[in-house]
């Protein structure tokens, strides 16, 4: 009955929704146009997104940053308490996988590392390479069920770039006149060559430490938090 | 280039960087990290505080830019006063709240408190950002943090809560996403303000329904996240479930946020849209607050009430925006919710899961948390002289300018059922003897009492202010205040030492006063006089009673002080402060008795419903920009007979007229035995004052319909009439002594509240002068039976008997009161009685004149039997070694006597003002004064009372009756002869069980007989009306909370049945 | 049917199946997984809302192009929407997180009460 | 030519979602929403937006398979 209901309504929405498509034309606003004509000539970058995300929006950026932070934090949060948890059980790892695993590592913590370097020229940046360097780590974890990542390490990396990243902001106020100003602190460099676009590699590639950290953090969380299996109420 | 840095964007910055940092911090231990958390917090708040103190003194709102981009490129943020004090709300509760939580991460981790800041970090964007998608992001960095730390501390029911919330939470977030960007692709923009004035510049026509669809997704959106009707379930969950230290930092934080971020949006859309808007919160006011009476959960209770505030919140967004409802009185009912519900919640973290009834006793002995939760309760329910007081009040004259009366009457619904179940819990957590719930710890204790001194010295600061007449106190007033003030929160203050305070406190005021020159021929001189006359009474009789400490002392002068407050107001606003002031204070003392709690609740509900009612008249003038009570004579036609009716039936309900009655008995009978003397001395006059000046300024309340026209104030005298002979009936088939006062009490206010009704200058001569001699002989009646109650240990008549023997002062002092009440010659009931009659029959009222008659007959019947029952008859063998009841009750009662005595043989002390005052406002010729008594020492001049119907001379009448007494009585003394003792055992029992004592009694169910005639139509009639109207009430909330079956999908369900309703309503279908 | 209808047509059909899913599903992991196919349909949906048919990539690679936009002479249309993408990016990158934090919800109440239906959760309610 | 590649690629999407929420099996409803989420990236590279597409399907199609798959290991693989 609540499902039937509740259908109706889903139904009824998407018409509401659908009944929009004709009105909602390839058009370009101000916006929109603004950044197309302006975005190369304000940051001297060639992906246009990136200048969006990084420069125009920055501040968004952060506050994306600390989403993740927040929900990687939340996630750790929630499974590491101090009674137990059944675990992930593992998968049998083949020694072929296993192999294929260990060396994919290092070449996919590279090209994670390219993706956010190359970030203000090329499609890709902070998050997408650090989503690649976390699925290095994933091959770490899959094969070796019991390999933990080094919490030190991690810990520094995970807070001297979030916090890199709000002191690029800072110093930007401080000679730009605005929060993650991108004006008067680094020469803007050639278009389309890796030094190119001032703050904006430089805030991208803390972008991709701190999302790879957060990320790798939260897959270790998902495989590892165990603990003996507490009593199980109310079993189905 | 440094100087760049002092940018409100460190706001964030700050928090943020040490939020990521912290893990390292934490290495350097763990006091270091809670250090720097609250030196962050602090540094934000003295950094907000800085900026909106130069805001509030003339300072442009400062414009932020990020990336180096202005708007609309840019994200921009604003920090104006509005915003700047929304984050010192925020801040400052969120650094109560991190003291609350102190040291609660151990269990968890370091991560708690960054996820604090990231919170704070949330809602100060919230406030600040201009920039449509930013909102987004800030909406779901408070989402996320609050969804972890729902984990902080009890596990499952916090693991189930959370679930559920985060369902509501993303489908809100989605659908908050699809309409930013519809407005993104509408407009061009993602700055508020740019997209404003694109829309503002008008939109192709087809556009106009995507932008009603837009608005449905907004709405939709921001209902999930405020927790409003129908989609409020999870939220209510989650205060049910997870600790309140993290539910109180979400409304601190998060709610506020999502607040003021709807409010930018919303000015995006059409003003008219607006009205959906108030609808939606309004229902949700009302609805929440309904479905609260029936919870048995503190905390789940406290959720209903935080979607209820925000509920009315969000519906005065809309009307702040049209103008209609200035922008400080709803920043000031933020405040108050922010502060009183963090207390709360941080208080109701007392112990696990408490049920209500567990509440019990809880806070006995618990100092700092029994004054915090009373001032967070009082807060929230709106009362002076909390901030939240002054916001109601302010929005609710904003709204009566705009012809708002439907949302006026919705808001004041809503809150007199916030009164049901918020002092139902208050009346639980003070009653009863210490539980074994432990103790919190010290930092939980703080955090509350923080906030509670926040919301005192916020509302008074504010309220000044604000309200500069409010500062016009007198001399008394004020000091009364002050020092009630200091002996509440010195509550614990011995008996002796705080009784003694008090007396000399009301002396130096009665000094004060008289020193002055009271003028007695205004109606406020009289009814000060009043006051202070039965204040001092009291005060003194307070002296003897051991039980009663600072709190109860000091709440008295803050009592007396509300009183003065009232008779002395020339302004509504004074006038309406005193009246609540006077409500809680004296629902505070009613709770003190031993069996206080309910009654007293029962008298908040009704005395609620009556300061509603009158607000509601206060609000008519206002509508039409009259601001006083002198002024409602400009009131006419329709507006007039609102107003007259609203404060009319306000004023009948606090006096406990017949059909309202059903608080009074129990209050008063309750009530510590001194306070019941004042209440009914004192504070059911004040009602009468007011009925007074309504009269006086808004006339007879004439009705037209259909070209008869009916006079109201007719049904208003025949109200009084039948309360006199209803509780007069009432009283007949009490057992207590001082329940039959009590109804005695009410019944004769029915003489007071007829002869005022009458509008003539003989009525009011009639009914002030019996509201005076009142005090007179029922606060003596009432001391005499505090001083046996205090001796006997009972108040059930049948317990006592022949206490003659051993207390004959209370005796004959109870005798005269009774000869005083019976209104038979010489003393001032006759008087009163008298002129009432010719009042009646001057208007020819002779129905009324006749009932009021009877009443009269009935009055005898149970003085009889007070008397009789109480101290003749024979001694108990427990009494027969008790004393005289103590000196200070007897001192009060001498005095009294001594009123009793001057208004029955000096009448004119109290005519002459009251013909004065009735010319006044009448005009016309009241009473007359002649005759010439020539005594052997003097002359008299003067003592006849002479109305068009006849005279009467109570000096003469005196004489005589002395005389004949004393014949009388010398010759009985004489020609009878002496009676034999018999003892209290020389009854025989020949082998039977003999029936229970009170039984056999002969006074035990004494007017039976009449009991079978008038029982039937009277007992509980109107206590059954009520109970089968609080039991409707209860089924309507109980059948509507069903809806919140638990079923996070459920709740989903509704959530799209929103979308579907409200998308069909902009789409015109 | 032109493209952009099609690719509407695929972004309100991902939300429609994933709102049934929500509706029809008492499985919490089925319920979370509604949540990213909507939050899929969402970002195409926003993507759609900047599309330009015949535009490219806004990616400044061509020195032709770059030569247009040194002089702010860019064609109108000449490169889709770049802010639609932008925001896109943010809200793909929350969505993980709000997924990653459902989910380790979801094996904290499987280890604590043994069940992943929606409905026996109802300890909480009225 | 490509119009009709979009056809198949949106009917392929559709199918993938309502399999992911219809199937029993939860490991293989994971995988199918991990497939539409893949397929919806080819569709954010035909839009013209390659970051949106590359990010869809590092964090989207592999990351997020890869949590839930972890999820239904520590919980249940089959719906009951």
């Amino acid at each position: 009955m609540k499902q039937l209901i509740g259908s109706v309504f889903v139904l009824v929405m998407g018409l509401f929704l659908w009944s929009l498509v004709p009105l909602l034309g390839p058009s370009a606003g101000y916006l929109s146009t603004y950044f197309t004509q302006h975005g190369v000539a304000d940051n001297h970058t060639a992906n246009l997104v990136t200048a969006v995300v990084v420069n125009y929006r920055g501040f968004d950026t952060l506050g994306e940053v600390l989403v993740l932070f927040a929900s990687v934090s939340g996630a750790t949060f929630v499974l590491r308490r101090r009674d137990g948890l059944p675990t992930a059980q593992p998968w049998p790892a083949s020694e072929f996988l296993a192999t294929g695993a260990r060396a994919l590592f290092a070449p996919l913590v590279v090209f994670g590392a390219y993706i956010f370097v190359h970030g203000h020229l090329t499609p890709g940046g902070g998050f997408q390479g650090g989503a690649v360097v976390a699925s290095a780590v994933l091959m770490l974890l899959l094969v070796n069920r019991d390999r933990h990542l080094p919490h030190g390490l991690m810990t520094w990396l995970e807070s001297l770039s979030g916090f890199g990243f709000v002191l690029t902001g800072l110093i930007g106020l401080a000679v730009g006149g605005s929060f993650l100003s991108n004006k008067g602190l680094m020469p803007l460099g050639e278009w389309n060559t890796l030094f190119s676009g001032g703050l904006i590699p430089i805030i991208y590639v803390l972008v991709g430490i701190k999302v790879g950290a957060e990320l790798s953090a939260l897959l270790d969380v998902m495989f590892h938090s165990t603990g003996d299996a507490d009593h199980q109420e109310g079993q189905a | 280039m440094v100087a760049n840095l002092l940018d409100p964007i460190l706001l964030f910055a700050l928090p943020m960087g040490v939020a990521f940092l912290l893990p390292l911090i934490d290495k350097l231990g763990r006091s270091v990290t809670h250090a720097v958390h609250l030196l962050v917090l602090a540094a934000m708040f003295g950094l907000t505080g800085w900026w909106t103190w130069q805001l509030a003194h003339g300072m442009a709102p400062i414009e932020i830019q990020t990336g180096g981009w202005a708007p609309p490129i840019g994200i921009a943020l604003r920090l104006g006063v509005t915003e700047g004090l929304l984050a010192l709300f925020a801040q400052g509760a969120a650094l109560f709240g991190a003291v609350y939580l102190w040291g609660r991460e151990e269990h968890g981790d370091i991560r708690a408190i960054a996820l604090q800041l990231a919170l704070v970090v949330g809602a100060l964007g919230l406030f600040m950002t201009r920039d449509l998608f930013n909102i987004f992001v800030f909406v779901e960095i408070t989402g996320i943090a609050t969804y972890a730390l729902a984990m902080l501390g009890r596990e499952d029911s916090a693991l189930e809560a959370g679930f559920k919330y985060m369902l509501m939470g993303s489908a809100a977030s989605i659908f908050l996403l699809l309409g930013i960007a519809l407005l993104y692709k509408h407009t061009g923009h993602l700055n508020l303000d740019a997209m404003q004035a694109a829309l503002a510049q008008g939109s192709p026509a087809a556009l106009s329904v995507a932008l009603g669809l837009v608005f449905m997704l907004v709405l939709v959106s921001f209902a999930a996240e405020l927790k409003l009707f129908p989609v409020n379930g999870p939220g209510l969950d989650m205060y049910e479930g997870v600790d309140p230290g993290v539910s109180a930092l979400m409304v601190v934080t998060s709610v506020n946020g999502y607040l003021y971020a709807f409010y930018k949006v919303l000015a995006v859309f059409p003003a008219e849209w607006g009205t959906t808007v108030s609808v939606l919160g309004m229902v949700t006011f009302v609805g929440a607050n309904l479905m609260a009476n029936r919870q048995t959960q503190v905390r789940r209770m406290l959720g209903y009430s935080s979607s209820a505030q925000v509920g009315l919140l969000v519906a005065l967004l809309p009307m702040v925006r049209a103008g209609h409802v200035h922008m400080l009185p709803v920043l000031l009912l933020i405040a108050n919710h922010t502060f009183a519900k963090s207390a709360l919640l941080w208080l109701a973290g007392q112990g696990e899961k408490l049920s209500l009834v567990e509440w019990r006793g809880v806070f006995s002995g618990r100092t700092i948390q029994r004054l915090t939760l009373t001032a967070a309760v009082l807060a929230i329910t709106g009362l002076p002289p909390f901030p939240g007081f002054f916001g109601k009040w302010e929005v609710l004259t904003d709204l009566s300018a705009h012809g708002g009366a439907w949302w006026i009457g919705a808001i004041l619904l809503g809150s007199l059922l916030e009164f049901g179940y918020y002092f139902k819990w208050l009346h639980y957590a003070h009653q009863g003897e210490e539980s074994d719930v432990p103790q919190v710890p010290v930092s939980a204790q703080i955090a509350p009492a923080l906030s509670a001194a926040v919301l005192l010295v916020g509302g008074l600061g504010m309220s000044l202010w604000r309200f500069p007449e409010l500062a016009n106190l007198s001399l008394p007033v004020a000091v009364l205040l002050g020092a009630g003030l200091a002996l509440v929160l010195v509550r614990e203050l011995s008996s002796v030492v705080s009784s003694g305070l008090a007396l000399l406190v009301v002396l130096g005021v009665v000094g004060v006063t008289v020193g002055a020159g009271l003028e007695l021929n205004t109606l406020a001189g009289l009814f000060t006089a009043l006051a202070l006359a039965g204040g001092t009474v009291t005060a003194i009789a307070a002296l003897s009673v051991p039980t009663l400490k600072g709190a109860y002392h000091g709440l008295f002068l803050l009592l007396l002080s509300s009183v003065l407050m009232v008779v002395q107001s020339e302004h509504s606003l004074t006038f309406f402060v005193g009246w609540e002031l006077m409500t809680w204070t004296s629902y505070l003392l009613i709770a003190q008795g031993r069996e206080g709690a309910r009654p007293a609740w029962v008298y908040m509900l009704f005395s609620g419903a009556a300061g509603f009612l009158l607000l509601g008249g206060l609000l008519v003038g206002y509508a039409h920009g009259v601001d006083s009570f002198s002024g409602m004579e400009a009131l006419t036609g329709s507006a007039q007979l609102a107003a007259w009716s609203l404060l009319v039936l306000g004023i009948l309900v606090k006096i406990g007229t017949v059909g309202a009655h059903v608080w009074a008995p129990d209050a008063y009978t309750e009530s510590p035995d001194v306070y019941t003397a004042f209440l009914s001395g004192v504070i059911s006059k004040v009602p009468v004052f007011a009925l007074v000046l309504v009269l006086a300024h808004l006339g007879t309340g004439a009705l037209t319909m259909g070209g008869y026209t009916f006079e109201l104030h007719h049904l208003v005298a025949w109200l009084g009439g039948l309360t006199a002979l209803g509780m007069s009936l009432l009283a007949l088939f009490q057992e207590d002594a001082k329940k039959l006062l009590a109804y005695s009490s009410v019944g004769q206010l029915g003489y007071v509240v007829a002869g005022v009704a009458i509008l003539s200058p003989l009525g009011w001569a009639a009914g002030l002068y019996h509201a005076v001699h009142h005090l007179g002989f029922k606060a003596m009646l009432l001391l005499v039976l505090a001083g046996v109650i205090h001796r006997t240990g009972t108040r059930k008549m049948y317990e006592m008997g022949g206490l003659i023997a051993r207390m004959p002062l209370s005796f004959f002092i109870a005798m005269i009161g009774i000869i005083a009440l019976a209104g038979v010659p010489p003393l001032g009931g006759f008087v009163g009685k008298w002129l009432l009659y010719n009042a009646l029959v001057e208007e020819g009222w002779l129905f009324l004149a006749a009932l009021m008659m009877f009443s009269s007959l009935v009055a005898f019947l149970y003085l009889y039997r007070f008397i009789h029952t109480i101290f003749l008859g024979q001694l108990k063998t427990r009494h027969r070694e008790i004393k005289e009841a103590p000196l200070p009750y007897l001192l009060a009662e001498v005095a009294l006597l001594g009123l009793v005595g001057l208004v029955s043989v000096w009448p004119q002390a109290v005519l002459s003002p009251v013909n004065a005052i009735a010319h006044s406002y009448l005009g016309g010729r009241g009473l007359g004064f002649e005759g010439e008594l020539v005594f052997p020492g003097g002359v008299v001049r003067g003592s006849e009372l002479v109305t068009s119907f006849g005279s009467y001379d109570p000096v003469v009448t005196m004489l005589v009756v002395a005389l004949v007494f004393v014949l009388s009585a010398g010759l009985l003394w004489v020609s009878v002869p002496r009676a034999r003792r018999v003892g209290q055992l020389d009854i025989a029992f020949a082998g039977e069980v003999p029936p229970p004592p009170e039984e056999i009694h002969f006074a035990f169910d004494f007017h039976r007989p009449y009991e079978r005639v008038f029982g039937a139509v009277l007992r509980g009639q109107a206590v059954k009306f009520w109970r089968g109207f609080g039991d409707a009430v209860e089924a309507i909330a109980e059948t509507s909370r069903g809806i919140y079956s638990g079923d996070g999908q459920t709740y989903l369900v509704y959530f799209f049945g929103l979308a579907v309703l409200l998308g069909a309503l902009q789409m015109g279908l | 049917m032109n493209e952009l209808t099609l690719y509407y047509l695929a972004a309100m059909s991902l939300m429609l199946v994933g709102f049934m899913g929500l509706v029809w599903k008492r499985n919490l992991i089925k319920m979370v997984l509604a949540f990213t196919l909507i939050d899929t349909g969402a970002h195409l949906f926003l993507v759609a809302l900047g599309y330009l048919p015949g535009a490219t990539a806004p990616i400044v690679d061509d020195a032709g192009m770059f030569a247009q936009a040194q002089s702010l002479m860019v064609r109108q249309g000449a490169v889709v929407d770049p802010v639609v993408q932008a925001l896109v990016l943010t809200a793909i990158v929350i969505g993980v997180g709000v997924t990653a934090l459902m989910l380790s919800y979801v094996v904290r109440i499987y280890a604590r009460r043994g069940t992943l239906d929606i409905a026996e959760l109802r300890r909480l309610k009225w | 030519m490509m119009l009709a590649i979009d056809f198949v690629v949106v009917a392929v999407i559709f199918v993938a979602a309502v399999g992911a929420m219809s199937c029993k099996n939860l490991v293989s409803s994971v995988l199918l929403g991990g497939l539409a989420s893949l397929v919806a990236s080819y569709l954010f590279l035909r839009m013209g937006a390659p970051d949106v597409a590359m990010t869809e399907a590092a964090i989207g199609a592999a990351l997020t398979t890869v949590i839930f798959l972890v999820a239904t290991r520590r919980t249940q693989e089959v719906e009951e």
